[in-house]
C-alpha cells in the first residue's frame, strides 16, 4: 500500500505543467471564455495539445494516442484539470472521448481513416445525438427513425441536448432501424455531416442563461450509408460499451478541488462582521464537510485507478464516482454561491460592483444542476448500484 | 389561538390571486422582465387602484393601517407568480422607512404619491464590502451650508433604477461598523452627483450601484434623529423579512406544486415518473419544507406583531428556514424536471432562481443561524 | 391571527402548574424511575391524576373526561410534558387514549361500565395486541387467530411489542376472525383478561438493556364472547377510527421542548477545550439546527389545533406531525449523546464518573431508535403523504 | 500508486478472518460479554500463538515489527465480529507506548510479556473534564525520596479491570491545559493506592475508573523525558485512530451486509422489503458511506506511514468520516431492521452502539472537524 509517484512518474508530471505553463496563458483562457473567440480559440489550444501529442491520451498508439500508463493518464488528467485547461463541459469530450473509441473499435478502415485525423487535428468538432425530446434517462426509448433507401438513410426524428451542435461539423446519432423487437435492439450508429440538408438546430437557452445546449432536428436527412458504425441494428451495443470506457474520470475530482481552491481563495478576501468568512466557524464547518468528501471522493478515484493498473476490472467502489463526483460539485457551487453573497444574483458580466468573479460563480452554478441529471440522473445511478452492487 | 385570516385579509388574498392568475402566465412575465423597466407601470397602476400600494400606512395618510399580516398576505400570493412589481422596494421599504421615521416633511410629501401609484422608491443599505450588516457603512455625510453632503457608493439596490427617491444610509459620524452615527436621507434619483448604474439580477429584477458624489439634501430630508437611524432600519427590515418570506413561501408552494404535477404527465420507461417511491418521497420532503416554513412565517408575524421578546429569535429562525427550505424545494423541482428543469423555457428553474434571491436577501441563512445563536446560547 | 391565550386559559394553565407543583415530587419521580417501583409508583400517580378528574381529559364528561377546549387541553399536555409528568412511553396511554375511546365509542354499556372505571382508577393496567412477529408496518397481515366455540373464543397466536404486557391485567386484541376476505376484513376487537390460562409473556429485551417490550403467546385462551367489541369481523374499523383521534399529540412538542432545555443545559456544564461547549460555534450551529425545526413543528402543532377548534378536520400539515416529531426527538438525544461523550456509553447507572446523566441519555437515546418505527415507520409516513396529500 | 495488500498482509488478514468466523458467531460474543472479563483469556492465548500480539513491536524485541497498515488489516477484521478481546488497550495503546517511549527497562520488562499473551495492559488518558483534549491533565507526580507520587483520577480506562500494568499520564509541572509539563508512568494495578472500579460499557467492553491516591512509581517507570510526553501520547492516539477506524470500517461492512441479506428476505405487504426503491437508495447511501470510509482510511494509512506533512489533516478528516459514516450505517441498519433492529436479540443494534463507541473514542467527529478545519484554513 502505497500512493507516491515514481521518479519517472514525477519528471512526466513536471513536464505537464511545463507544458500549461508555456501554452495556457492568459490571453488564451479569455479568448476561449468570450462566446465571440471561443470556437477558434478553443480550436488553438486543441492544436497545440495534438502538436505535443496529448490530444488522445486514451487512443490506442497506431491512431494517435499516447501508450501512457493509468497512472501518468491520471497524472496528465489532474494537472490539465488543475490549471483549468480541461473542464468538464469541454467541447473536445465528444470527439476524443466519445466517437473517437466508437470509430476505432467498431467502424472500418475507411471510417477509421476518415474520422480519427480530423478529430485529433479539431479540424472537425463533433457533437452528440443520444437523447430525444421526451426520453431523459430513458434513453432506448428513443423514435428518431432511420430507413434505407437505395444508398443512404433516411432519417427523421429530433434529437435534444445537443450540446455545441451549432459550432459541430458531425454528429453521432443513435436511431432506430428496427422497431419490432426490445426498445434496445434496433438500434443503429450513425455519423451524420451536420451541412446536410434537413439539419436545423434550435438553440435552447439554459438556466444560466448561456447557449450550450440545442435541439437538433432531422427532417429526411439523407445520410450515406457508408456513414452507418458496424452492424445495422446493433447500435446500443457500441454505445453501452463506450458508457464504461471513461467512467475512470467521471468523478471530476481535479475541478472539484480547483473549485475548493477558488472558494477558499474567495472566502479570504469576503469581509463578514469585521473579520473575513473564511475565519467564521460556520462556514469553515460548511466547507470542511465537503473538503473531507472530496479528499474521500479523491483517494475513492486512486483506488479505480490503482484496480485498473493491476488489469483488473472495476471493483464496487466505482459506481459512487459520478454519483458523489456530482453532488461535491453542485455542493462547492452552492458555498460558492453564498459566498458572492448579494453579488451571486447579478446577471452582468460587467456590472459586478468589484465582485467579478460573481458573475462566473452563478453561471457555474446554474449550469452546475445539470451535473446531477445528465449520463443518467443521480436517482438512476442509485438504481444501478442497488442493482448491480447489493444485488437488488 | 387562531391562524385564520380577518375578513378584510382573505378579501385582499382573493384579489391579489386573482390578479396573478390573470396577468401572470409565465409568458407574459418572461415579456415584462425582458423590457427595459423589468416591471409593468401599467400593473402598478392597478396595484394602487386596488388599494395595495396603501397597506403599510396610516390612515392619516390614506393609508390601509396594516400590519405585517397584512402585507404577507400580499406577498404570498405574488411568490407565486413571480411577480415584478417592485412591492417590496416602493411599499415596504421605502413607504416603511417614512411611515416610521415621524418625519412630517417627507411624509406629507412622498406617501401620498405612493399611494396613488406615482412614485417609485428604493432603500439603499448594501456596500460593496458590507455583506448583511447594516451598520456595515462607508458613506459619509456632512453638514455644511445648511444642508448635509453625502459621499459614497451603494450597490445592488433593488428598484434602484426606477426610483425616482431612494433612502441612503450614511454615516454623520463614528466608524465603519459602529452601531450609532448612522442617518438616513431621502434623496432624489435625479440630484446633481448622484449616478446610477443599473443591471440585472438573475431573478428578472434591475437593480443598481449608486455612486454619491457630493449629493446635497436639505435638513428636512433626513429621517429621524441624525446617527440614530439604526433601529428603524432594523424595524423596517425586520417587518420587510416577514413579506420576503411569504414571497418564498408562495414561491414554494407553486414549485411544488408545478413539481408534483409535471411528474404525474412525464412518463419515463413506461410509467409515470411520479409512480416511483424515490421521487415521492422527496417531493413529501419537500411538502414538509414548505410546512414548516408556513409555521415559522406564522411564528414569526404573530409575535412581531404581539411585539414579544421572542419576535427577533422567531425572525432569524423563519429566514433561516426560507434560505434552507428554499434551496431545498428550488433544486429538487428542478431536478425532479430532469434537463427541461434547468432550461430558461421552464418556469421552475426560475422560482429556484428567486429562491435563492430571497435567501440572500437581508441575510442568508448561514448569517441569520449565527445571530439566532447568540440570541439563544447568550 | 393571533396565538395569545385568554385571561380564563391563563388561570387555567397556573391551576395546572400550581397541581404539578404539589404533586410531582422529586421522591415520586424517583420511584417511577426506578424498576423496583414503577408499578406502584405509577399508579399512586395517575389516581392523584383521576382525584383532581384530570385522567382522561379526552374522554366524553359522561365517561369521566372533562369538556375541555382543545386549548385548554393542549395547555394541560404542554405543562404536564414539560415537567415531565406525561412522556412519550406512558403506560396510561393504553388504557386512557387507545383502548378507552374504542370502549366507549363502539362498546355496550356492560362493557363501559365494567371497564371504564377502572381505567381510570387504574385498578386496572392495559396492554396493546395489534402487532404480530412478522407483520411490522402491514399490520392487517395478522395471523393470530379466534374461533367461536360455544359461549367463548378460542385465541391462538403470538402478539409482539407488548409494552408493559408484564405489568398489564388486560390486553386489547386485534385477531383474526375470518380468512376469506380482503385481509383487512375478518378481523375482530377483543378484550382479554391476562389471567386467562394459555397466556405467556415472554421478555423482549430492548437495545437499551431494558425490559418494556414482551412478546405475549396465546395457546388456546378461551375469552367469554361478551368481551368482543362491537360487532364480529369489524375491529379494523375500530382500531383505524382510533388512530386518527389522537393524532393531535403525535409530534411529542412538549418533551421535545423539554429536551432541548436539558440539553443546553448540560452543554454549559460540559467542558471542551477551555469552554463550555454550549459557547462552541460548532455546537451551536449543531443544536440550533434542530431548535428551528421544533419551533416550526410547535406552530405546525398549533395550526392543527387551531383547525380543530375552530371545528375544521385536520388539513395536510397534520401529516407531518409524527415524521418531523420523531425524527426531531431522535436528532436531540442524538446530540445529547455526543455532549456525554465517553460517558454516554457507560451501561451502569452507578459508576457514573460524576456524569450522572450519562445513563438516562443512553437509555433515552437508544429507546429513542424505536419512534421512526412504531405506528408505522417513517418511510410508511411518507408513503400515506405522497398519496392522501399529494395525491400519488 | 498502489492499494493492495502485501501477501503476509494477505496472510494475516486470512488468518483473522477465519478466527471471526470460527469464533465469533453472536451467540458466543453474548457469551463472553456477559462474563466477569467481557472476553476470553483463551482467545486471547490464540492471538498470542497467531502472532497478532507482536504486530507493533519491534523485531528486537521479538516483535513483527509492523506499521499502521498491518494493524490497520487485523482491526478490519476484528470489527466484523465486535471482537471483545482487548487488541487496542495492551497491543496498541500500551504497547505502543512502551514501543515508543524508548525506556529499555520497561520496554525489557513488559513487551515480551505482551508478545506471549501474559500482560494485559491499558492506557488511563481521560479524566472527568477533559473531553477529547489530551493535555486536560489534573492528576499529578512529585518527585521526592527517589520516587514519583501520583495523586489524581482517571476515567473509563479501556481495559482498565484486567490490566496488570497501566500506563498514566500525570502533570509533573504546569497547569490543567498547558501542553507541557505531562509525564507518564508505566503502574502497577496492584500498587498501593490504586483503586479501581470496573463498569460496563454498551458495546460490552469492560471499562474502569482509576482513582490515585499517593501512588508511587519508581524513576525508571517513566516513560521518555519528564514533562515532554504529549508528542509521544499524541503519535500513539494518531496510530490507534487508524485502528479504530479500521474497526469501524469493519463494523459497518458487515451492518450493511446483514441489512442487506434481511432486506431480501424478510416480506411485508407481499413482498420483499428490499424490492421498495426507498430502501434500495437508503442501503445504497450506507454503501456510500463505506466506500468513503475505506478511502478515507487509505489515505490516512498511507500518508501517517509515509511520514507526510498532511497526515495529521487526513486522519482528522478520516475521523470525521468514521464517525458520521458511523451513526448512518449504525442507524440505518436500524432502522432498516424495523422493530426487531431495536431488540438485543439482534446482532444488528450492537454494531450500531459500538460504532457510536468509536465515534467518541480519541475525539468526536465535531471535535476532529474542528481540529481539521484549524489546520485547512489557519
Amino acid at each position: 500500500m502505497d500512493t507516491t509517484f515514481t521518479p519517472e512518474e514525477r519528471v512526466f508530471r513536471d513536464e505537464v505543467r511545463t507544458w500549461i505553463k508555456r501554452y495556457w496563458t492568459e490571453e488564451l483562457a479569455n479568448r476561449i471564455a468570450d462566446k465571440s473567440t471561443f470556437k477558434e480559440a478553443q480550436t488553438e489550444l486543441q492544436k497545440l495539445l495534438n502538436d505535443q501529442g496529448w490530444m488522445a491520451p486514451g487512443w490506442p498508439e497506431e491512431y494517435g494516442g499516447t501508450g501512457w500508463s493509468v497512472t501518468r493518464r491520471y497524472i496528465y488528467n489532474t494537472e490539465m484539470a488543475r490549471a483549468g485547461v480541461l473542464g468538464p463541459a469541454d467541447p473536445m469530450v465528444f470527439g476524443v472521448s466519445m466517437v473517437g473509441p466508437v470509430i476505432y473499435t467498431y467502424g472500418n478502415e475507411e471510417q477509421k481513416k476518415r474520422f480519427l485525423p480530423k478529430i485529433l487535428t479539431s479540424d472537425e468538432w463533433w457533437c452528440q445525438g443520444y437523447s430525444e425530446p421526451g426520453s431523459g434517462s430513458d434513453l432506448a426509448s428513443l423514435k428518431t427513425k432511420a430507413e434505407l433507401e437505395g444508398d443512404h438513410y433516411v432519417v427523421n426524428g429530433a434529437k435534444i441536448w445537443t450540446t455545441y451542435a451549432h459550432y459541430a461539423d458531425w454528429i453521432f446519432c443513435l436511431v432506430r432501424t428496427d422497431s419490432s423487437g426490445r426498445k434496445q435492439e434496433g438500434i443503429s450508429f450513425l455519423l451524420i455531416d451536420m451541412k446536410t440538408p434537413g439539419i436545423k438546430v434550435n438553440p435552447i437557452i439554459g438556466i444560466d442563461g448561456r447557449h450550450t445546449l440545442n435541439e437538433t432536428e432531422f427532417n429526411n436527412v439523407r445520410v450515406p450509408k457508408e456513414n452507418l458504425i458496424g452492424e445495422q441494428d446493433k447500435g446500443w451495443t457500441y454505445a453501452k460499451s463506450l458508457l464504461t470506457h471513461e467512467r475512470l474520470y467521471v468523478a471530476n475530482v481535479s475541478q472539484s478541488k480547483r473549485s475548493l481552491a477558488e472558494l477558499k481563495k474567495l472566502a479570504e478576501r469576503e469581509w463578514a462582521g469585521g473579520q473575513p468568512l473564511a475565519a467564521d466557524p460556520y462556514f469553515q464547518q460548511r466547507i470542511s464537510d465537503i473538503e473531507i468528501d472530496l479528499m474521500a471522493l479523491e483517494f475513492t478515484e486512486l483506488r479505480v485507478l490503482s484496480a485498473a493498473a493491476a488489469g483488473k476490472e472495476p471493483g464496487a467502489e466505482s459506481s459512487v464516482l459520478k454519483l458523489r463526483g456530482s453532488e461535491i460539485a453542485k455542493a462547492l457551487q452552492d458555498i460558492k454561491m453564498d459566498v458572492a453573497g448579494y453579488y451571486a444574483g447579478i446577471d452582468d458580466a460587467d456590472n459586478n460592483a468589484n465582485h467579478s468573479f460573481a458573475n462566473k460563480t452563478r453561471i457555474d452554478f446554474m449550469y452546475g444542476r445539470a451535473s446531477s441529471v445528465y449520463g443518467g440522473t443521480n436517482e438512476i445511478q442509485k438504481n444501478i448500484i442497488a442493482k448491480a452492487v447489493l444485488g437488488f | 389561538m387562531d391562524f385564520s385570516f380577518s375578513e378584510e385579509q382573505s378579501m385582499l388574498k382573493d384579489s391579489v390571486t386573482r390578479f396573478v392568475q390573470d396577468n401572470y402566465d409565465f409568458e407574459s412575465r418572461r415579456t415584462l422582465a425582458a423590457s427595459d423597466a423589468g416591471f409593468s407601470t401599467e400593473h402598478w397602476q392597478t396595484f394602487a387602484e386596488l388599494g395595495w400600494l396603501s397597506i403599510p400606512f396610516s390612515e392619516g395618510f390614506g393609508g390601509f393601517g396594516g400590519g405585517v399580516v397584512d402585507s404577507m398576505v400580499v406577498m404570498e400570493e405574488l411568490g407565486k407568480g413571480l411577480v415584478l412589481e417592485p412591492y417590496l422596494a416602493t411599499v415596504l421599504l421605502f413607504g416603511g422607512l417614512l411611515q416610521k421615521s415621524g418625519n412630517q416633511v417627507v411624509q406629507d410629501a412622498y406617501i401620498g404619491s405612493i399611494i396613488e401609484g406615482s412614485l417609485q422608491g428604493a432603500f439603499a443599505f448594501v456596500e460593496r464590502d458590507s455583506r448583511f450588516v447594516l451598520n456595515a457603512v462607508r458613506t459619509r455625510a456632512e453638514k455644511s451650508d445648511g444642508s448635509y453632503w453625502i459621499n459614497g457608493e451603494k450597490t445592488v439596490v433593488i428598484n434602484g433604477a426606477s426610483a425616482d427617491k431612494i433612502v441612503v444610509s450614511a454615516r454623520t459620524s463614528g466608524n465603519t461598523h459602529d452601531e450609532g452615527g448612522i442617518s438616513l436621507f431621502v434623496i432624489d434619483s435625479k440630484e446633481a452627483g448622484v449616478k446610477i448604474s443599473s443591471y440585472r439580477m438573475m431573478d428578472g429584477q434591475v437593480v443598481a450601484n449608486i455612486s454619491l458624489d457630493q449629493v446635497s439634501v436639505s435638513t428636512d430630508h433626513m429621517l429621524g434623529e441624525e446617527g440614530e437611524a439604526l433601529e428603524v432600519m432594523q424595524e423596517v427590515i425586520n417587518d420587510a423579512m416577514i413579506a420576503v418570506s411569504a414571497e418564498a413561501l408562495g414561491a414554494m408552494e407553486k414549485a411544488l406544486q408545478i413539481t408534483v404535477d409535471y411528474t404525474k404527465i412525464r412518463e419515463q420507461f413506461g410509467v409515470a415518473i411520479g409512480s416511483f417511491q424515490v421521487l415521492q418521497h422527496r417531493m413529501v420532503d419537500m411538502f414538509t419544507a414548505v410546512q414548516e416554513t408556513r409555521s415559522l412565517l406564522y411564528r414569526a408575524a404573530c409575535s412581531l406583531e404581539a411585539g414579544s421578546d421572542e419576535a427577533i429569535k422567531d425572525l432569524y429562525a423563519l429566514k433561516v428556514k426560507v434560505g434552507r427550505a428554499g434551496k431545498l424545494v428550488g433544486e429538487e423541482a428542478m431536478q425532479l424536471h430532469g434537463g427541461m428543469g434547468m432550461t430558461d423555457e421552464l418556469d421552475v428553474g426560475h422560482y429556484a432562481k428567486r429562491l435563492r434571491m430571497i435567501n440572500t436577501l437581508f441575510g442568508d441563512a448561514d448569517f441569520c443561524q449565527q445571530r439566532f445563536a447568540q440570541l439563544s446560547y447568550r
